[in-house]
């Protein structure tokens, strides 16, 4: 039966989770690019939402939750058939439509997330192409074998939020995504520091609140579990914040704006996949690792393998995801203040499974990535011309500025 | 006539305008430029990556003046806008052949 | 009785319509227009919100909701007498409180979209006359017909979240407004793009997850049909965004930020009146028939009318909000997901019911309306001086300039 | 027992508070200072809603709410210890998580609104060691004789939702940090207009929407006591903005954006002690009030006092909340629509309790204020150098420029 | 060759464009700039409190013309940067010893 | 002494600096302008209206040079701004009476 209080609680995540896309992630990237690429940036990020949308509605919430193999979900409810307006989602309280909608919120903002490794000198069609597949090739499957009863499920894998289905997946695939299409120009010595640290911050401000959503939802109801999901949540972020902050205080003397978010966004994807498992204190750990290891990953990715993931996908996300999720089976003790193991199983059995889980994860987004890619490649091409990526992509792709704040407002 | 182009750092500018009206020069134009000179610019940090900025923020004044001016003026400007660190910028002067008050029509001094 | 959860999802939901006047609208409509006016908009929406909900307490509430004759409410509730603090609203799980601040929030948009029309060139005084006397004159009088038991409601007119009261009232008194105001000085071929794209941008993801308050909270409780509204809206709001980018991209080859929005803000305005009543297949219709629809109303009104309703409201919300409640009885059929007509009408019949709805209302706010402008113009004047426009409103008006970042800092 | 319903509601309001501070109030106090601070401003902001989250933790939440003395609560919940999973809190249907987490967000946002007395010349490290030790020193202990059971709690005070905790304290402690601080160089005849007025009224935007969970969030349940709050908090809002518009309008021709949004925040502070318990009728005394005396305070403080409590906390905040604080007892009676006085307590007895209330509060926030302004000045000193000063703090604290929008996007 | 270079009030500027291209001058760079002569700033309210803008938005045009054209030239612009108003704003004239289109390398009267 | 001011596509900026840097010149201001010449502006697109944007962003350079340097100057500029296709910009150069460096006071070719 339906229970209008977990529902009540679902709509306002589902509405949260969007906001993290729409505009949060959206102002977080656009304020780190340059300024003749940041409207670039924003339709990247809205167009995707909406297409992923439609492929969600058409095949990807069916491949991802309707019942199938173990590798990935049947047909059953393409374009949504056999959803009764009034159902009740199988397991939980909550409408068959709020829990489409939740997931699918999911699964706008993990293509999103790769927009940070391609910026500034990609094919718009390619983004829209190769998310596409991605979306079904990638992201379904994965989240059938986690969420949707698949093998991972059957093993017992943890991942409260995302920390496999979301970070791993397109950490990795940013990673590739960056090295199939080639360094920015000037990249690494001659690229511009962020147009506007400013809307950097506010998107990451706006992706703190919908991480709520993204984390307490992640309960599907309005229990104990969602609340200290959110507790736990904030903990991270506020330290890794610190951490990061510090860190750059000490290393440069000067805590900079776009430092303390980077922290914050480390902190939220790291205890994601943990979220609604452990307490106060595994969050503080979490908040500690995750602050100063995406810190170190940044540094490697950029000085030692030189490899243009702009806006640090990888290092951030896919570091954090897959540290929460090895880390959740150590700090899920009761004793810890966690909600347990399941009966019979040790930490070493759990700290087994989740790296099954993360590994083949790695290995199934590498190589499909790879392979989506070419696709891509062949069928629309990848990057733009060097004219295009010299004088920006507003302009010449989208066919705007943003900013005319010039000549006070004559004709342009 | 001369037209004095001075380059000054921006948070000088208040000591400048003030040095100007002191010695009686009521009339400034100001842009927001970047350049560099001896001063290289200097590195800002991004999530542990360091970004080289090659162009300082300055501004440029112009200002119209009276051949008999020029020296003093140039002295005002250069007294109220060092620091006497690198950055401090340049005065640059060049020949005025004509200067025209818009709303009235005078032209010369009278115009400045 | 009250039901908590119902309460706290209509009190969320409140929280997401004002969200999409302040800052979502408002940052929308100010994104649209020149640098030297920007702060004037954002100045109309939010004066709007302030006034109009003073005088929705004062008499709004009562003229739309009390028990009065079938055109219009009584005076019972003037300055929300007899409104108890317990009290529940009748026909609701919810108090009358939450109920009076929800619907307060639809009388504050609702004038508040009309701005569109008169930016750059309306006198601020006849900004604040108008839009009072066409709370009280036309919006109110009109809501009752449709959800305060008035005669419309009694002939089962189906408007679920205000195709009719919200988006038709305003489409069709912007269209007089910008007749009777007349074009801004250079229009059609000398006006200027909007001066930030990233702006509007960010309006309409305010306006898009506010928009789920605004559909999903007019089931009045956190339900199945909540959670349909709120997935239906989802869904054509994603496929408008589509057509719109697609148009663009293959006439112009130029997909645009400011274009692909415009799109999700015709198909949430079109879904509006739909959103409780169809399914997702309805919402694909929907959704793809207004991206092309208001694209064409665009073009139409822009260079054969030659009429400066500057951001477009009419042919984005008129024509949206018309043809949603147009569509309605043919996409209501329990076979193609919805919720099915009433018992014994058939689709012939509900489709003259809203078309007596949309036409009445058309008449009623076009002619109140251009009589309402004809009072503001006699009183306090309608249009500010050519100097006034030529140096932009927001240092002649308000004092004030949008933008302070140059000088270094220095005092300006 | 958890009630779900109450729950989801106070899940949302945490998220609602939290926006608050980040990014609404960050955005309103960055808008209104110059263009080369505006990172700092944001920083300061950002950083004290992480470090205050990581204290409150620790000892923060404890010292206000663990039993404990008259004065100040007990170390029973350091680090959160003896807080279970499950654990519903004490007196509320919500889960102890959640409690601690709305609490938190209150925690937050009141040292961050001290940020607008000390812009422009503070030194970072000063800002994190005096708002910590604040945070313990003035702010749990007064959190804890108001709210949490002790002696102004035991004597009745009325404070719904923070008119003295948040508003009171935060407002002298801003008087006594700007007089401490000294002036802004400059000030106050070569002080520098905002320098967005358009982010002023964003922030505002987002503070007035997510007040509605500062004050209906205070219900703790999603009943009709968090109805009326929502509703009498928006009135006041709108009437307080339109009196300081209507004044403006009258004295200098001008309504400005920067001079409205004021007067919402005036309107805010000024209910939010007495939301809870006042009716509409009250609602609109406390706005045409605050917008009057809140605008006078601003007079005062500027042209009298000559301090340079840069961005007016005191007189907005302080005057604000102090205000609210003493109304409550005249406006709270049945007859004008108020949840009534508890038995047998007559209005001068309730106005004698929260005369003692303000005034204690004042006094200790001042006195402890200027203690810890002195111990942060010897260990780590208050003021940057007049150098820093006049070549902004974003680049020279914190190494970055808040807008790179020239030079089409080249190395800069 | 000369080069004029011209302030004007910001909205004056779609006028002299016209203006301009009416005597069949095709080339011009405009600059935001801010400046004072004896318009001097005005004032803006906040919060109760009166700020003094001291330095006024203009717009500053830079035209490189022949010898030939200096005077139909200046005439042009003042008459269609002119409002009466104090503002208006100035033209002053620099000569230009020399000119060169970058694309084709053309310099002189050529170039322009 | 000389004024270089050249007027370059934005996204040559780089290489401009480049080049003078090849050739030793060590010092320059930068200020972004908007213009138009024999290229018109372009049109933008929103909402099915197009729109004529008439002034294309540019940067403006101004460098001080010694009378010995300005050839080879002016060559390296239009050299490395060239892309050979129409808005590639201008090269003007003015006489230049003094020069000084605000920061120790040198002046004349001393202080470029
Ligand atoms: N040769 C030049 N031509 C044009 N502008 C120059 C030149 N040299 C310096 N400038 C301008 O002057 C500013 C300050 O110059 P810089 O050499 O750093 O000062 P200093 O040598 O006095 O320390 C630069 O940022 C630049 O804008
Ligand atoms: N002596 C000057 N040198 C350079 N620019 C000047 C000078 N005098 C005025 N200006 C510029 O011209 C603008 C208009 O000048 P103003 O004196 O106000 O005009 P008017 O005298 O015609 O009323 C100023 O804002 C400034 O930018
Ligand atoms: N006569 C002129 N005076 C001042 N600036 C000019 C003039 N002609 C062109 N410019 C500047 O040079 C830029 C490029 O000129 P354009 O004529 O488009 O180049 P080209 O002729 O080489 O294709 C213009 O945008 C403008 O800023």
């Amino acid at each position: 039966m339906v229970n209008a209080a977990d529902t009540a609680w679902l709509l306002t995540s589902t509405v949260l989770v969007l906001f993290m896309t729409l505009p949060g992630l959206a102002l977080f990237y656009a304020g780190l690019v340059r300024a003749k690429n940041m409207l670039s940036v924003l339709m990247h990020c809205f167009a995707i939402a909406c297409l992923m949308s439609v492929l969600w509605v058409v095949v990807g919430y069916s491949l991802s939750f309707a019942e199938g193999s173990d590798y990935v979900g049947g047909l059953t409810h393409a374009f949504l058939a056999g959803i009764g307006r009034d159902a009740v989602h199988a397991g939980t309280s909550i409408p068959d439509s709020v829990f489409i909608m939740f997931q699918m919120t999911f699964a706008i903002i993990t293509p999103a997330l790769m927009v940070g490794a391609y910026v500034e000198r990609i094919r718009f069609s390619a983004v829209l192409l190769f998310s596409s597949l991605w979306l079904i090739f990638v992201y379904a499957p994965v989240t059938h074998w986690v969420w949707g009863g698949g093998w991972l499920a059957q093993m017992g894998v943890l991942d409260f939020a995302g920390g496999i289905v979301v970070h791993t997946t397109a950490g990795i695939s940013a990673v590739i995504l960056a090295i199939v299409l080639g360094k920015r120009e000037g990249f690494p010595h001659h690229v511009s520091p962020p147009h506007a640290p400013w809307m950097v911050m506010v998107g990451a401000c706006m992706l703190w609140v919908g991480w709520f959503g993204f984390n307490a939802g992640s309960a599907v109801a309005a229990n104990t579990t969602a609340g200290m999901a959110m507790l736990v949540t904030h903990i991270s972020a506020a330290i890794a914040s610190l951490v990061w902050m510090t860190i750059e205080w000490i290393r440069f003397g000067k805590p900079s704006v776009v430092g303390i978010v980077t922290g914050t966004i480390a902190g939220l994807a790291t205890i994601t996949p943990a979220s609604g498992f452990v307490g106060p204190m595994g969050a503080v750990v979490i908040g500690l690792v995750s602050g100063g290891l995406c810190y170190v990953a940044v540094e490697i990715m950029k000085r030692r393998f030189i490899v243009d993931d702009s806006l640090d996908v990888f290092a951030v996300h896919g570091v954090g995801g897959m540290t929460g999720t090895l880390l959740v089976g150590f700090l899920i003790p009761v004793s810890l203040g966690g909600s347990g193991l399941a009966e019979g199983v040790t930490v070493t059995q759990q700290f087994t499974v989740q790296v099954i889980g993360v590994v083949a994860t790695l290995i199934w987004s590498g190589i499909v990535s790879y392979i989506l890619l070419k696709v891509t490649e062949a069928l629309v091409g990848l990057r733009i011309s060097p004219e295009v990526e010299s004088q920006g992509l507003d302009l010449r792709v989208h066919g705007e500025n943003g900013y005319n704040i010039g000549l006070g407002g004559s004709t342009l | 006539m001369k037209l004095i182009i001075a380059v000054i750092q921006p948070f000088r500018l208040d000591a400048v305008r003030e040095a100007l009206t002191g010695i009686g020069i009521n009339g400034l134009t100001v842009t927001e430029v970047r350049g560099y000179g001896r001063q290289r610019g200097h590195t800002e940090i991004y999530r542990g990556a360091e970004y080289a900025i090659n162009y300082v923020p300055k501004l440029k004044l112009e200002i119209g003046v009276d051949d008999s001016r020029v020296a003093e003026a140039t002295d005002a400007i250069a007294k109220a806008a060092r620091t006497g660190k690198i950055g401090d910028g340049k005065i640059f002067v060049l020949d005025l052949l004509s200067a025209v008050r818009i709303r009235t029509g005078e032209d010369g001094s009278e115009a400045l």
